[in-house]
């Protein structure tokens, strides 16, 4: 095994805009507070300083402005990467992002692509209560015209910007803040990701669990107490919510014969049932059960753990996902 | 309209009678007692999630809110434990909300950035900067077309200005002439960032101006000066059932919520402004005029001591709202039909 | 069978919002352009002669401000009907429709329920190209704390306003362009209508047909000629969006054993999605054949009749995918 | 500065040269003509979907878009024909895009809404009202970053100035001191809305000044004063790099588009500002002055009238995008990787 360096999700994200902001000219950081501030999650300390307010540009509280903003200056050259601070603000900016950004390309008859990156903060987990807990990825996949990333992994932190940035168009980057502080391993000769492919981060041959983002880890913990049991659980990182990588999902679904999804989003019009719905289309006869879902309960967010808690998708409710499959249930 | 103004020699405090003069020193302590304990709850985990507090800026909200009447409405930010407070929302309550209990002002629900009360008319707690200024015109409008005499007070920071919602929301109230008061807690900073690196235009007063508003500005570490100024507004809005922006010029001692590593501002900055600390400012004036002594200090600290307690105490011993409870709250229940 | 009048989706529209505004005086119509100008669509002509500026009352193009304005006015005992001329333009304002209207009532532990609705009209069809255009109702359907109607029908249009204004929570309703001019017959002696169940619009047993809105109508005329092949088709308006009225979907399908969901929105996390999911949970066992799905294009829509066509759900793909389930191809 | 004068006595036409009087009438008359053979393509179901005239505007186009740079860029509304072809969009790339045919200046995708040109710098063709600003601002802002001396103007109504992002975006560019040339076209209504109806201030120049920004307003029915006030505004946008708002005080004689029945307004209103009309004030001043003859009048007209039906022609003959082509241009093709 190579070399790796122990590092935080957090920094990683921080070692990947380092590189394109050492890299590329072009390319600047813009969004409230990633400046003097230091970013909300710190993945920007000290760049104030080592590049300069230009490429550090703080904002005023615009996010419709400055993300649009971002549209004007990736049409004008530039390779942006606007931070939101947090999906829950990003709502305010959607028309620019779904009506000038995701548009521009084919209405302006391929004329006018727009390289523009945007990255927030997801999820919830900090008792942060409704309106700091949204889990969005999954919605703004349903937008024609960008793509949408949920790094969940070390890897994907570090590697997943820059192929985003070399895409001509808009890709919108979804880090849980929940994983900032996650600590692993980054092999020392890391040469990069694509933005293309789902992964597989756990082989197994009897049911397939497919997540995303923050919700990969309690994924995998599930996998790990159903392998005590006897039920072998493959683990799918979707990492790119659009466009869906189909034929992983496919292909494991084929072996395994059974899926959970898991999705912190808000059960109904989840991307959780976008994934069914794919699979029902491609691989229905080979469904030894239906497709199961674990998704967040569909109520604002409310601030008590014990509360949060019950609210999102857990270990233990994929537990019982699975074994509902099997017609086990657990008591 | 511009800044209030002192008239010089005799000090404002002397204006007013000096049991006014007691409940607003009363109220800052209340919210300053109030919000160090919190802050020490919070490294007790005890409360949870964002935090944001109010310690340097308690003038604003003790002398506006103590110049609205009982009918008007107020519409607050997450920073808004001392708005709630003061306007009369129980301290028991209060406390209950920020540990999450069903005995909270919310049931619980949101914490600190969600304190809600129908019977004070304190309609949040709003977390998204800006959030709330199109709602405060959506409740003058309601006053106005329900023919009633009622102000909106939306409290904001200065850094919502930059918003498309300020602009949308000041523009609608002051096109529909609603009896809106804007009242603009200009601390300097949004998070981290200076109002000179949010506002192209600096003067708010000027800003707001410019939507045909009446305007004022007052010296916001001075309970005193916000107090006049508010019941001048309050007094314009009533009588012109017209929109007024007020600005109140403070500072907040503290970082912007309990994650903020304060980069962005020098401690001297932060000394020099808590030299204008509005608590040990207002009680020496007080104290010079006569009108306090320090025995009295010490009584009113301690009540608003024994008020947290209080408070921590019945939040302690308050219970959680269960899942099925909290999940079942979301849409009214179904009727038939 | 009992008399009716004959009237356009508008008039039927209108007559409900008139006697809206004639029964309770804390209604009132509020949006761009409703007054003067008599409405976007015609709507609301010649109310502001009979109603007056307070209560049918223009705004200036500030989505966001009045939509939180009717947020606020609903809080202080009006009934609000907030249009939003488009779904398009509804982007700008969604932050007070999530973030405000949608979780006020759980996060202020229910004190402040918001009694508000929204109107906007929806859907393409009319050549306005890809920024006016858009298809959302079905992504609105994600958000806790709200419902969503969409009226296919006469009645519905004239029957759906009342108990959306009686509803204690917020409630969009979607009113798809090219309805305004269809006619139908509304019967004299019209008693009103629920806002809690699909309905049946045509029995048949061999295959479910669910869909919505400005999708109705071509789900029936699939149907007419598919019954000329022998095929009958169930056909289900879903009428409200959220909540899904699950039970007359199972219903069907379990009857049927077949289901084929048409939705004007882009196909990847439409509601088609969400009602495919809930029927392989709800129903799997019961079905003969994977749910399909007929779906609009993704791309932004195209301004020429030829590619607006070609993007957007035609009787001709309904048919091809109800045959597919039969192992039957057109050709 | 404020509105621009004229020096009273000599006509300002005679201040400039005679070939920029002859071109700036030569690009209103085109304007016209285009248009109104649009509307009678629309009669004829040869465009569909909105059309929004631009007929008594067209001084703003002509004296505005002529005095940019060709490095400038522009963005622009769905009113936007004129600006299109001032700017040297091909005429007939715009009418096969008014047709939705594949040769249209965007591949026939967007019709009359959506007109883009790489080579001219013309950044469309916006149907969200107010939706170009912020990308205004950002191709400024790449320009700054990029140490470009170039100008971004653009267009917006009047309408467009309640909207958040008017706001947002102008303080942006004031605040980053780029170099943007907001152009108001204030022609009084956003559709059925007067302007007294939708702003609280209905002095533009006001509103937009309180962002520390330099305005000027110029009369938008007369070509020359549009033509004066728009060089100087660019002056000052280059030698200060910073934004200024222009506002162009002008009126539409048709309809909002061509499903508007105009109940909003009087004819009698519309029937005043048409004796104001931009084309033939102009052309009866060059003539008073001996600039222009009838018969000159008549070769522009016939001209302007040629390359209109030159562009039918080549509209018509266009072919059309197929499904495949235009479905499969959502995202750049991918590549290896
Ligand atoms: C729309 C939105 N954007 C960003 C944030 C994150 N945020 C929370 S408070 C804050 C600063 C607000 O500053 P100001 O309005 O001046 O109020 P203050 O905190 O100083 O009282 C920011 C950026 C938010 N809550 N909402
Ligand atoms: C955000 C948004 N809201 C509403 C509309 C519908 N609409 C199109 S044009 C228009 C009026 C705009 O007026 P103004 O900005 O003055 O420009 P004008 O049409 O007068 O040139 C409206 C309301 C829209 N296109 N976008
Ligand atoms: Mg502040
Ligand atoms: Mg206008």
């Amino acid at each position: 095994m190579s070399a790796s360096q122990k590092i935080t999700y957090r920094e990683a994200a921080r070692q990947a805009l380092h590189e394109a902001l050492t890299q590329d000219e072009r390319v600047f950081l813009m969004g409230e507070d990633v400046g003097r501030y230091g970013g909300t999650y710190a993945v920007s300390k000290g760049f104030y300083d080592e590049f300069g307010p230009d490429r550090i540009r703080d904002t005023p509280l615009s996010e419709l402005g400055f993300v649009g903003a971002g549209v004007g200056a990736a049409l004008g050259g530039m390779r942006p990467v606007v931070e939101v601070m947090t999906v829950n603000f990003s709502l305010l900016a959607l028309d620019q992002i779904v009506n000038a950004a995701a548009l521009m390309r084919h209405m302006s008859g391929g004329q006018f692509n727009v390289p523009l990156v945007i990255r927030m903060a997801t999820g919830a987990g900090r008792q942060l209560a409704a309106q700091h807990s949204h889990s969005l990825e999954g919605w703004y996949a349903h937008i024609a015209g960008i793509k949408v990333l949920a790094p969940a992994t070390i890897e994907d932190a570090r590697g997943m910007l820059r192929p985003a940035l070399e895409d001509p168009d808009p890709v919108l980057i979804f880090e849980h803040a929940l994983l900032y502080n996650m600590q692993g391993e980054l092999p020392v000769d890391f040469s990069g990701v694509d933005i293309r492919h789902a992964a597989v981060r756990r082989t197994g041959k009897d049911v397939t669990l497919i997540t995303y983002g923050g919700m990969l880890w309690k994924a995998l913990e599930a996998a790990e107490q159903l392998a005590k049991d006897g039920i072998e659980c493959e683990v799918i990182d979707l990492r790119v919510l659009r466009p869906l990588d189909d034929a992983t999902i496919m292909d494991s679904v084929r072996r395994t014969h059974r899926a959970v999804i898991v999705d912190e989003g808000w059960r109904t019009g989840s991307l959780s049932a976008e994934v069914t719905a794919r699979i029902v289309e491609q691989a229905f006869y080979d469904l030894d059960a239906p497709v199961a879902r674990v998704c967040s309960e569909e109520v604002p967010m409310p601030y008590p753990k014990h509360l949060e808690d019950a609210a999102l998708p857990q270990p233990e409710k994929i537990i019982r996902a699975v074994k509902g499959l099997f017609g086990k249930t657990d008591s | 309209m511009s800044s209030s103004k002192r008239a010089p020699g005799i000090d404002a405090v002397l204006r007013h009678p000096r049991e006014l003069m007691i409940a607003l020193l009363k109220n800052m302590v209340r919210i300053r007692r109030f919000e160090e304990r919190c802050a020490v709850l919070y490294g007790e985990t005890k409360i949870r999630g964002f935090l944001h507090l109010y310690i340097g800026e308690e003038a604003v909200a003790a002398g506006a809110i103590g110049a609205l009447s009982p009918e008007d409405a107020i519409v607050a930010t997450y920073r808004e434990h001392g708005h709630a407070l003061i306007r009369g929302v129980s301290p028991d309550a209060i406390m209950a909300e920020m540990f999450g209990k069903r005995a909270g002002c919310s049931r619980g629900r949101g914490g600190s950035m969600h304190l809600f009360d129908a019977a004070a008319r304190f309609y949040g707690g709003n977390a998204i900067v800006g959030g709330g200024l199109p709602i405060a015109v959506g409740l003058a409008l309601a006053d106005k077309l329900q023919k009633r005499d009622r102000v909106t007070a939306c409290f904001f920071g200065e850094g919502a200005m930059a918003e498309g919602a300020f602009h949308e929301a000041i523009n609608l109230a002051a096109l529909w002439q609603l009896p809106v008061l804007f009242c603009c807690e200009n601390n300097l900073y949004a998070m981290g960032t200076a109002l000179a690196r949010s506002e192209s235009q600096t003067e708010l007063t000027v800003k707001a101006a410019s939507y045909d508003v009446e305007t004022a500005s007052a010296d916001g570490m001075d309970v005193v000066a916000v107090h006049e100024a508010t019941v001048a507004a309050l007094e314009r809005v009533r009588s012109t059932q017209a929109p007024f922006f007020l600005e109140y010029k403070t500072y907040r001692f503290r970082a912007h919520s309990m994650f903020d590593p304060e980069l962005y501002r020098d401690k001297a900055e932060v000394e020099e402004w808590k030299k204008r600390g509005p608590i040990h400012n207002f009680s020496a004036r007080l104290k010079a005029q006569g009108l306090l002594t320090e025995e009295a200090f010490l009584d009113i600290d301690r009540e608003a001591h024994e008020e947290v307690e209080r408070a921590v105490a019945f939040a302690e011993a308050a219970e959680w709202e269960t899942p099925e409870e909290c999940f079942a709250d979301v849409c009214a229940p179904e009727t038939t039909g």
